[in-house]
């Protein structure tokens, strides 16, 4: 019942509502977060962010999780998509949905599975600044105290 | 002696120099912990890479491990800094 | 910076999400909860679904608590669109969006903001059964609770 | 005698059996608490609409009102049940 992809193309939210929902009426609340490119970091200007992840590993692992999500909730489904290679500031980075027959469930879940993706999913970004000084981004302690939240 | 796939990601293989080897290891290199010097000795590259264990991950056969984590023939062993996704 | 709007016409999910988003590359993360109508309640199946509300109260009070979230978290914007009118199972009925430069926060808005519009915004839903039978929706106790939570 | 506008939502609305009506109030209904017992004498189905003030719930001018609430002169005075609305 999950739906998950790793990509270099932009997604369609809009299809992606649709993919997840169509021909049922079961769902009554659907959580969504989308991750976009920031223009600047550290006050910094940021010109690109370039992804690179550990293929064998990902999509494992994505599944995985968002099995874990549909235990831990009850979902009627769930979509993963997360981009790699070269974005720009504005572009969209990271999908995340989640249909439950009840408003919390479908929010908690979506919270629970982009904390996961931020910390535990084999991602790296890459800024490229405005001087072209390119920098790998540093873990976040916040993502990884939002993660240990769910633990 | 065993065979094993080492790959690297991200700042750690941009220090290595290479995204994945084939290595033969020793008898005696039998977990993850004790891996790690041992790669650190093989080129300044993986020294640079290695400098700093505080942030360093490694996935055995796609899962996430520790330095106990035991090695065996086949295994693929990845290195990488703490993921930054989402 | 809050976009406000009842209407008993659909939404679309794409243009909103490009609408708050259009131009600007200083968003880090956009929470989004779309309500949907279920076809069933309390195990009677439900064939559809009447929203009435008060004109005069409502975008008032909407553009009120949208001010009250854009005060209570770093928000870049967000979007309040409910629907009345007669909608039929499937249907959406809500759209929550809230765009930060931070991901928590986004998500946060987010939960807030559907949880002052499920108990405080003045909309009443009736229930059409497949025998012809109509019932007004009796306020949900944890939707109370749920809203208490950002006191 | 002050003239107010009375709005009824939902079923307060079916049961009073209109939507809306002016009414003149005498001198002495000077808060919401005092109009309830007042309007619930009016007819039989502002009787049945008023029934259960648990589950009432009253918006002066559209702003959410309590029993101590005063009412004045041109009031928007609405009564609606619990909101369920999202």
């Amino acid at each position: 019942m999950s739906k998950i992809r790793v990509q270099s193309t932009d997604f369609d939210i809009s299809a992606e509502f649709s993919a997840l929902t169509a021909g049922r009426a079961d769902i009554g609340g659907l959580g969504c977060f989308v991750g976009t490119v920031r223009d600047s970091a550290k006050g910094r200007k940021i010109t690109a962010m370039t992804l690179e992840h550990y293929p064998a590993m990902t999509e494992a692992a994505m599944a995985r999780i968002a099995q874990a999500a549909e235990q831990r909730w009850e979902l009627l489904g769930c979509t993963l998509i997360h981009r790699v290679g070269r974005l720009l500031p504005g572009d969209n980075i990271v999908l995340v949905l989640a249909a439950s027959p009840h408003r919390q469930a479908a929010l908690d879940a979506t919270g629970f599975l982009i904390d996961w993706l931020k910390t535990k999913a084999p991602f790296w970004k890459k800024e490229t600044f405005l001087d072209g000084a390119e920098e790998w981004v540093a873990a976040n302690e916040a993502d990884e105290a939002a993660s240990s939240r769910w633990a | 002696m065993r065979q094993v796939k080492l790959l690297y990601f991200a700042w750690l293989r941009e220090r290595v120099g290479v995204s994945e080897e084939d290595l033969m290891l020793p008898a005696e290199i039998g977990s993850i912990g004790a891996l790690v010097p041992w790669l650190r000795a093989r080129s300044p590259g993986h020294a640079a890479a290695f400098v700093a264990t505080a942030s360093l991950r490694c996935a055995v056969n796609q899962d996430f491990a520790t330095p106990e984590t035991p090695i065996a023939a086949g295994d693929e062993i990845a290195f990488f800094p703490p993921v930054t996704g989402g």
